[in-house]
């Protein structure tokens, strides 16, 4: 196909990132399949005590769900149904729940998807802000302070960062629950515990931004062309460093899932992240698949929103 | 003579600005009361003394006892020797293919490139949680496998930085000038290539230890990374979370101790730090 | 003519002094050109008077501009007259440009933002001064996609949408081949028409000549010459200016006639046929060339005309499109090298030169004890080699660069635009030296640069290539 | 200067104010109506057998029988019930003018429905009891038995045999909706964290004071205790050691505590050649220091074990043997009897293999992974090497069935069934129990059982009793470590909350909470 007929935006963003996430599907679930073939432990075992729990799991009970579940059945063919089915969008149900794995999943990617997007609009609105204004002025104190409190902020495990949270703004305050789901307020303590991981990331990447921009030749000229600094800043600092910080923000992702399994588990948060731990130490292979390729399609949506936006704020990207 | 005679060698900003001293200092600091405690203080990190739990620091234990009793002393050091050992261990094994597949990708381009880029993406599509997850369950009893899990997505990291640097060089007359000169390949990575990356394998580096030691601490939290009793500050940070009320001293030492080994590295790295 | 500008005592200071106190006067209609080579601190002077002196550096002296008296020690005052009194045309303007906004709105913000004009009339100024330098389509383009000289005109016009009447235009000729020189001329004249000044820091002496007004000669951060340009062109009393007059290629001596060649001896190298064409453009076709061992070959043309495409096919860099190129047979691959135009770019950065060149004796087993002799005959400190490239000047590092070439006895030589980044004397000591030194070795040479005098004089034959491609933009 | 990156700045700061501020001080319906109860369980599905634990406790679904607080069995949705003198049929009368919350009447026929697919369904308790058949007759449920079983009230008040409405069934039995005959009905339901219920009018017995409960499953023991302190949450159920010596301390909210019969003991393979003889397992025992772990990591002094079941669970509580105690000298004296020499690196060793043995527990009960690592010290103490894998819940059953688990330290909850007989004979039948004894049996012992699972008459099954007791504890299959309390932190708001030692219920209908 020549490439006239196709408009640019989807051919170097759309095409690129459908065969990502096909390549994706394909990685999910081979690599799942293999490795949950490959995990020590009878499946039969581990789903029993999933389902019924430490108390009342025995070798009766374990006995039942192998003949209930038919788990004799061989490697290859589990795996060509389960791709088959893929296709046909049927993602099977859960062992554990029963429930069809597809219903858990939308219930449950809502709920991170809530906590993931809140977290990153938190984190933009206080990294890169900051991380401006200190490379605006290199060594100042503003500088100096971002450098320990990033540092700070990125050796605080989410937990212990949530926990402070909680003590803090829930306990003494009393301003947000201190834990749950439900009304937005819910929604304030473990998107800001997630929020300061990532800002204190993206503060210094929009720092060095900042320092590179402000030290550029077309920033001087700027200035020798008679704008103010704030008219400088405003025309050609702003986009210029916001490129290069929207482009880390795809890098960012990897960081966030882990940070989301956490926080889900502290604030009791009914995310994906907190059931894919719960569905791989229980064996409930459809679950883990099916929350693998959710979580692995979100996030080729997330890079593609990332790399629409560089195409919009970056228009030299648009003409390569 | 020719008029524009070289200008006296002015220092070119010098390698060790205070900042980097200050960093090389701290994380010198680090390293000693990893390696030098378990010589003067001969503590045993597992020796129990249910007696005394979340004792305060006392003269004879500087640093407090933990919540079974154990020195704090001793299981910081080692801790900080497992910490720092595997985090270094998970940076080389995501710092080789990372950067060896780079320099592939950026010289023979076309097919090599996009396939090798693909699968780059894809794996950082999928969730590196999955990754480590599935691979501590197989290898069940290793920190080691921790670390090494992690770097599987750390590489990533490696593998663009490396060959966006190396698209560039490729391209350069100083590589066309020394394939002229009959240089093969590997002198031109050992010369050419590898001058420019090492400075960023120290930034990578730096901030791919302290997430090494950051997602051990969250595997620990869903009781998933490394096994007790291994002193290891990610399951130190876990086990001593409940007791924050009543001792705040034992909670803050490994986040202390995390915290101080990001700002040295940070500090190291310098201005082009992530 | 009304006086514009008055700089007295202007000086400039790090730790010790780097610029003697200078004065000078603008005068509206006349342009003033500070002449020097690169690291004589001309365009220090020009900064201190713009009041644009890097961080760490401080002026001291007067400056009058109008009825506005600046004490360039306090360093204040100088914003206000940016872009609205005094403007600046960068060095590199394709960097000055902001890439990732339009041309035409990167004028517009002159007229909007500096003088304050509705953003409707703002946007027609702005299309008209781009119009009128031929840069009407280009408004929507942004500056990747312009040429060095597109690019230039933009700035220029954005320089003076602020209402400045006064421009300081800092080497507007680097990184530009010698066609685009007289483009630039009739840019920056067109100022002095309107009754603006004009202040120009230039290491080009064509350019100075060609501009007139008056000239002030720069030597190690001191005036040593200044008056009119036809005085102090026509007769130098300072013995540097002389030289500096002398090594422009159209003073030098015409060469001898060619050694003559025994017939029948073998040529180092025939290409037959040889066809490019590069984005859709053809470069040349059917081109055949012959080097006789120890001839020196001299190629000009435009940028972009392919010359320095040919010479990379004669080496087998580049694959030619049609046509094919034979070499002396027993003659090692080795032996056929190049010289490139930027000469830091072509050694491994972060190596110092000593141990780049023991890498190379090592690689083919060469005698160590040959590099002595070359340096001294290259007329190199042997002190520098344990510098890095980016420690080394310019001449320096392209002698360097012969010398490594020279440890493999090489038969021939491409020299693509070997010096057109050195300043006038540098380029003259290291063309004389590579024609002496290859003909000593009989070694042959192909020499490729957009300066057809430099070439005519150096080469024993010269060949012309094609059309310039954008030479047609310049005639719409 | 900066004046445009300064206002950059207070827009940021001032959006993300907005952004927490909006959504700020409305805090979760709270009012006097709304009591929001926390616990650790996961709420799996609608299934009895696998999440029946949390709809018996909020009073959505009853059982046929209830308990008192000492564990003997009380009329519930079965009014009174005969059994024959063989004891193998059981005859249950309906009691009259219960209707479920879709408004149907309790009927035989909906009971009968409903225990049949308890029984049929793997994972229940009922399958483990010998029932033949159970079948409506007119206004009875008759329960016939394969051979006489005392315990089976108790395995009918467990919380898989409680009773739906025929309407919450789909065709195939699955559970799609659970309409209960409770005092409060099934609102909101939002697995796996949340879900409401409300008050239901038509209860035939005392209605509740609250008219709606919010039921939210929180995994770590911190947050738990914060929902308590910070008035998030009216009644925690389950606080971590920790988190519960604190919140005594303050005074933000009541702590109520309570024995439960849940003992933390060591599973022991007699049948490994370290293992097999009982002088090296009561070495083991006296080198577990059982008040150290207490207090360290339980912190409750004397939850130290003495023996198999603790002194609140009464019938089975024997005061007349002698107690397990910590005494290391003993332990070392036992081993060395027992023919085991330390090797040079201080291991024991025995004619060629080394007493080194691998602890199997599992961290679903946080607390568990602690007390290995304080045993794995102090059986380093007398020389016995235990290296530790905390892994599944389910790894215990697994390796008891291939015979490889060694050690294994787990948390056995004798209350599954409200009488301890129902897990006893479970965990040590003759040929041992997934969760009991392992290659171990005593024909005396197995006797003793055997005819208590018959006898009904109370004297002389306390005889049998004491003697099944003192058997375990003079051989010791399975070692006893720490007796279990459950806790619970309630807000000062609330009268008339307590602890069910049976764990069966969070006492949602008698709980009052002043505005």
């Amino acid at each position: 196909m020549s490439n006239h007929f196709i408009p640019p935006v989807v051919r170097t963003v759309i095409l690129p990132r459908l065969a990502q996430a096909v390549m994706v599907a394909l990685l999910v679930g081979v690599l799942t399949f293999i490795l949950v073939r490959s995990l020590p432990g009878d499946m039969a075992y581990r789903i029993a005590a999933g389902r019924y729990g430490y108390d009342m799991v025995d070798t009766a009970a374990a006995d039942a769900v192998r003949r209930e579940l038919g788990l004799e059945q061989p490697a290859l063919t589990a795996l060509g149904s389960w791709l088959w089915d893929i296709l046909r969008l049927d993602f099977g149900n859960s062992l554990i729940s029963g429930a069809p794995v597809i219903k858990e999943i939308v219930h449950q990617f809502g709920a991170t998807v809530e906590l993931s997007l809140a977290a990153v609009l938190l984190s933009l609105l206080i990294g890169p802000p900051l991380g401006v204004l200190a490379g605006l002025r290199p060594g100042g104190w503003l500088d100096r302070v971002l450098l320990v409190v990033s540092s700070g902020l990125r050796s605080l495990p989410a937990f212990v960062l949530g926990l402070l949270l909680i003590i803090l703004l829930a306990r003494e305050f009393g301003w947000f629950p201190a834990a749950g789901h439900g009304s937005a307020s819910n929604l304030a303590l473990p998107a800001l515990t997630l929020a300061l991981g990532l800002a204190a990331v993206s503060a210094r990447v929009a720092r060095d931004a900042m320092l590179g921009v402000a030290q550029s030749p077309y920033y001087a000229f700027g200035r020798t062309k008679g704008l103010s600094e704030r008219q400088v800043f405003a025309r050609h600092g702003m986009r210029n460093v916001a490129v290069p910080i929207v482009t880390y923000l795809g890098v960012q992702f990897v960081y966030l899932i882990e940070g989301v399994v956490v926080v889900e588990s502290l604030f009791a948060w009914p995310g994906i992240g907190h059931a894919l731990v719960h569905a791989i130490f229980a064996r409930d292979v459809p679950m883990i698949q099916g929350t693998a390729l959710v979580m692995g399609l979100m996030f080729v949506v997330l890079n593609t929103g990332v790399d629409l936006a560089c195409r919009w704020l970056d228009p030299r990207v648009a003409r390569a | 003579m020719a008029a524009d005679l070289s200008l006296p060698l002015v220092a070119e900003r010098s390698f060790w600005s205070t900042q980097r001293i200050i960093g090389v200092a701290l994380l010198a600091a680090i390293v000693a009361f990893a390696f030098v405690t378990p010589f003067v203080f001969d503590g045993s990190p597992t020796r129990q003394s249910l007696r005394n739990v979340l004792g305060a620091p006392t003269v004879l234990e500087p640093l407090g006892y933990d919540h079974l009793g154990r020195s704090m002393l001793a299981r910081m050091s080692a801790a900080l020797r497992l910490s720092l050992g595997l985090a270094f261990l998970s940076v080389i094994t995501a710092a080789v293919p990372g950067i060896a597949l780079g320099i592939l990708a950026a010289w023979k381009g076309g097919w090599t490139d996009r396939l090798i880029s693909l699968v780059a993406d894809a794996f950082l599509a999928l969730p590196g949680l999955l990754l480590v997850l599935m691979f501590i369950a197989i290898v069940q009893d290793a920190p080691w496998a921790l670390y090494v899990g992690i770097s599987l997505v750390l590489w990533i990291e490696y593998f663009r930085l490396t060959r966006s640097i190396t698209r560039a060089l490729v391209l350069s007359p100083a590589v066309q000038a020394s394939q002229l000169l009959g240089f093969g390949p590997l002198y031109i990575v050992r010369r050419h290539i590898w001058p420019e990356i090492a400075p960023l394998v120290l930034t990578v580096g730096a901030f791919g230890a302290a997430s090494a030691i950051a997602a051990i601490a969250a595997l620990s939290f869903v009781s998933v990374g490394v096994r007790p009793p291994t002193p290891e500050l990610g399951l130190m940070m876990t086990e001593l979370l409940p007791y924050y009320h009543e001792a705040p001293h034992a909670l803050l030492q490994p986040v202390v101790a995390v915290f101080l080994l990001i700002l040295s590295l940070n500090l190291i790295a310098g201005s082009n730090s992530r | 003519m009304s006086t514009l500008l008055v700089a007295e005592d202007v000086a400039v200071f790090s730790s010790h002094l780097l610029v003697h106190p200078a004065s000078l006067t603008l005068q509206a209609g006349r342009p003033f050109t500070i002449l020097g080579e690169t690291g004589s601190g001309k365009s220090l002077l020009a900064q201190a008077i713009m009041g644009t002196l890097p961080r760490g550096l401080r002026a001291e002296g007067r400056v009058t501009v109008g009825d506005q008296r600046l004490d360039l020690a306090s360093g204040q005052g100088h914003r206000a007259l940016w872009g609205r009194t005094l403007g600046v045309l960068p060095q590199e303007p394709w960097l000055a440009l902001d890439p990732t906004m339009r041309a035409r709105k990167q004028v517009e913000e002159g007229y909007r933002l500096v003088r304050g004009l509705p953003a409707v009339q703002s946007r027609i100024r702005a299309s008209a001064d781009l119009a009128a330098l031929g840069l009407g389509n280009a408004g929507d383009k942004l500056p990747s996609e312009l040429s060095g000289g597109m690019a230039q005109r933009v700035a220029f016009i954005a320089a003076r949408a602020g209402g400045a009447r006064i421009v300081i235009a800092d080497e507007p000729t680097k990184g530009l081949d010698v066609f685009r020189r007289d483009e630039v001329i009739a840019l920056l004249l067109k100022e002095i028409e309107d009754g603006g000044g004009l202040l120009t820091i230039t290491h080009d002496l064509e350019l100075a000549r060609q501009m007139g007004g008056d000239i002030a000669v720069v030597l190690e951060g001191q005036i040593i010459e200044q008056g009119p340009a036809a005085d102090v062109l026509g007769a130098p009393r300072h013995d540097y200016t002389k030289r500096l007059i002398a090594a422009d290629p159209s003073a030098w001596p015409e060469r001898n006639a060619a050694p003559k060649r025994s017939a029948g001896v073998k040529p180092v190298l025939t290409a037959a046929g040889l066809a490019k064409t590069r984005g859709g453009q053809l470069l040349f076709e059917n081109r055949d060339l012959t080097v006789l061992p120890g001839e020196i070959v001299g190629i000009t043309g435009p940028s972009g005309c392919g010359k320095s495409t040919f010479g990379d096919i004669l080496l087998d860099l580049v694959t030619p499109d049609a046509g094919t190129v034979t070499r002396a047979e027993g003659v090692a691959r080795v032996r056929f090298q190049k010289l490139y135009q930027d000469p830091p770019a072509a050694f491994p950065q972060k190596v110092p030169i000593r141990r780049a060149l023991n890498d190379l004796v090592r690689l083919h087993g060469l005698d160590g004890s040959r590099i002595a002799p070359l340096l001294e005959r290259l007329r190199l400190s042997p002190g520098l080699l344990d510098r890095l490239p980016t420690q080394v000047s310019g001449g320096e590092l392209q002698r360097f660069a012969l010398l490594r070439v020279l440890l493999l006895d090489p038969v021939f030589l491409f020299a693509d635009e070997p010096t057109s980044r050195l300043d006038l004397i540098t380029q003259q000591e290291t063309v004389e030296l590579l024609a002496e030194v290859a003909r000593e070795r009989n070694c042959a040479v192909l020499i490729v640069s957009h300066d057809a005098e430099l070439i005519r004089k150096m080469s024993d034959r010269q060949i012309a290539f094609g059309s310039p491609p954008d030479a047609a933009a310049l005639a719409a | 200067m900066f004046g445009k990156a300064a206002s950059i700045l207070s827009v940021s700061v001032g959006a993300l104010v907005i952004a927490l501020g909006v959504s700020g001080p409305v805090r979760a319906a709270s009012g006097a109506e709304v009591f929001n109860v926390v616990a650790p369980f996961e709420v799996k599905s609608m299934e009895p057998s696998t999440s029946g634990d949390v709809f018996l406790r909020t009073g959505v679904a009853e059982t046929l029988v209830d308990v008192d607080e000492n564990g003997k069995p009380l009329p519930a949705l079965a009014e009174r019930w005969e059994v024959s003198d063989d004891g193998k049929v059981w005859r249950f009368f309906v009691l009259p003018g219960v209707v479920f919350h879709d408004g149907s009447n309790l009927t035989a026929e909906s009971i009968t429905h409903a225990l049949n697919v308890a029984l049929a369904r793997s994972g229940g308790l009922l399958a483990k009891a010998p029932i033949e058949s159970i079948a409506p007759e007119g206004e009875t449920v008759v329960v016939t038995l394969k051979q006489p079983f005392a315990p089976l009230l108790a395995f009918l008040a467990h919380n898989t045999t409680q009773i739906l409405a025929p309407a919450s069934y789909a065709a195939d039995d699955t559970v799609v909706k659970v309409i209960g005959t409770g005092p409060f009905s099934l609102g909101a339901f939002e697995p796996p964290l949340k879900f409401s219920v409300e008050r239901f009018d038509g209860y035939w017995g005392e209605k509740p004071a609250i008219a709606k409960a919010n039921y939210l499953a929180a995994g770590r023991g911190e947050t738990r205790a914060l929902l308590a302190e910070s008035g998030d949450a009216d009644y925690v159920l389950n606080l971590d050691p920790a988190s519960r010596v604190r919140l005594e301390k303050g005074d933000k909210v009541d702590v109520l505590s309570i024995a439960i019969p849940r003992t933390v003991l060591l599973k022991v393979n007699a049948g490994h050649p370290a293992l097999k003889d009982v002088a090296t397992r009561q070495a083991l025992s006296a080198a577990i220091d059982r008040e150290g772990i207490a207090t360290a990591i339980l912190r409750l002094p004397d939850a130290g074990a003495t023996q198999l079941f603790p002194p609140s669970v009464g019938t089975w509580h024997n005061k007349s043997i002698a107690p397990l105690a910590y005494d290391i000298d003993k332990a070392k004296a036992l081993l060395a009897e027992a023919g085991w020499t330390p090797g040079n690196d201080g291991v024991l060793e025995r004619d060629g293999t080394r007493f080194a043995v691998t602890l199997t527990t599992y961290p679903d009960r946080p607390e568990l992974p602690l007390i290995a690592a304080a045993l794995q010290e102090q059986l380093r103490e007398v020389g016995i090497a235990a290296t530790i894998n905390s892994t599944n819940s389910s790894e215990i059953p697994a390796k008891h069935q291939d015979g490889t688990l060694e050690l294994g330290l787990v948390a056995r909850n004798f209350a599954l069934v409200p009488d301890p007989i129902g897990t006893i004979l479970q965990d040590y039948p003759p040929q041992g129990g997934d969760w009991g004894a392992l290659n171990w049996s005593n024909a005396e012992f197995n006797a003793a059982i055997d005819a208590l699972s018959r006898t009904a008459d109370a004297s002389e099954g306390q005889v049998l009793r004491d003697k099944a007791v003192s058997i375990l504890q003079a051989e010791l299959p399975v070692i006893p470590v720490a007796w279990y309390q459950q806790t619970a932190a309630v807000s000062k708001k609330v009268e008339g909350a307590r602890l069910d030692p049976f764990e069966r219920s969070f006492g949602l209908a008698k709980v009052r909470k002043a505005p």
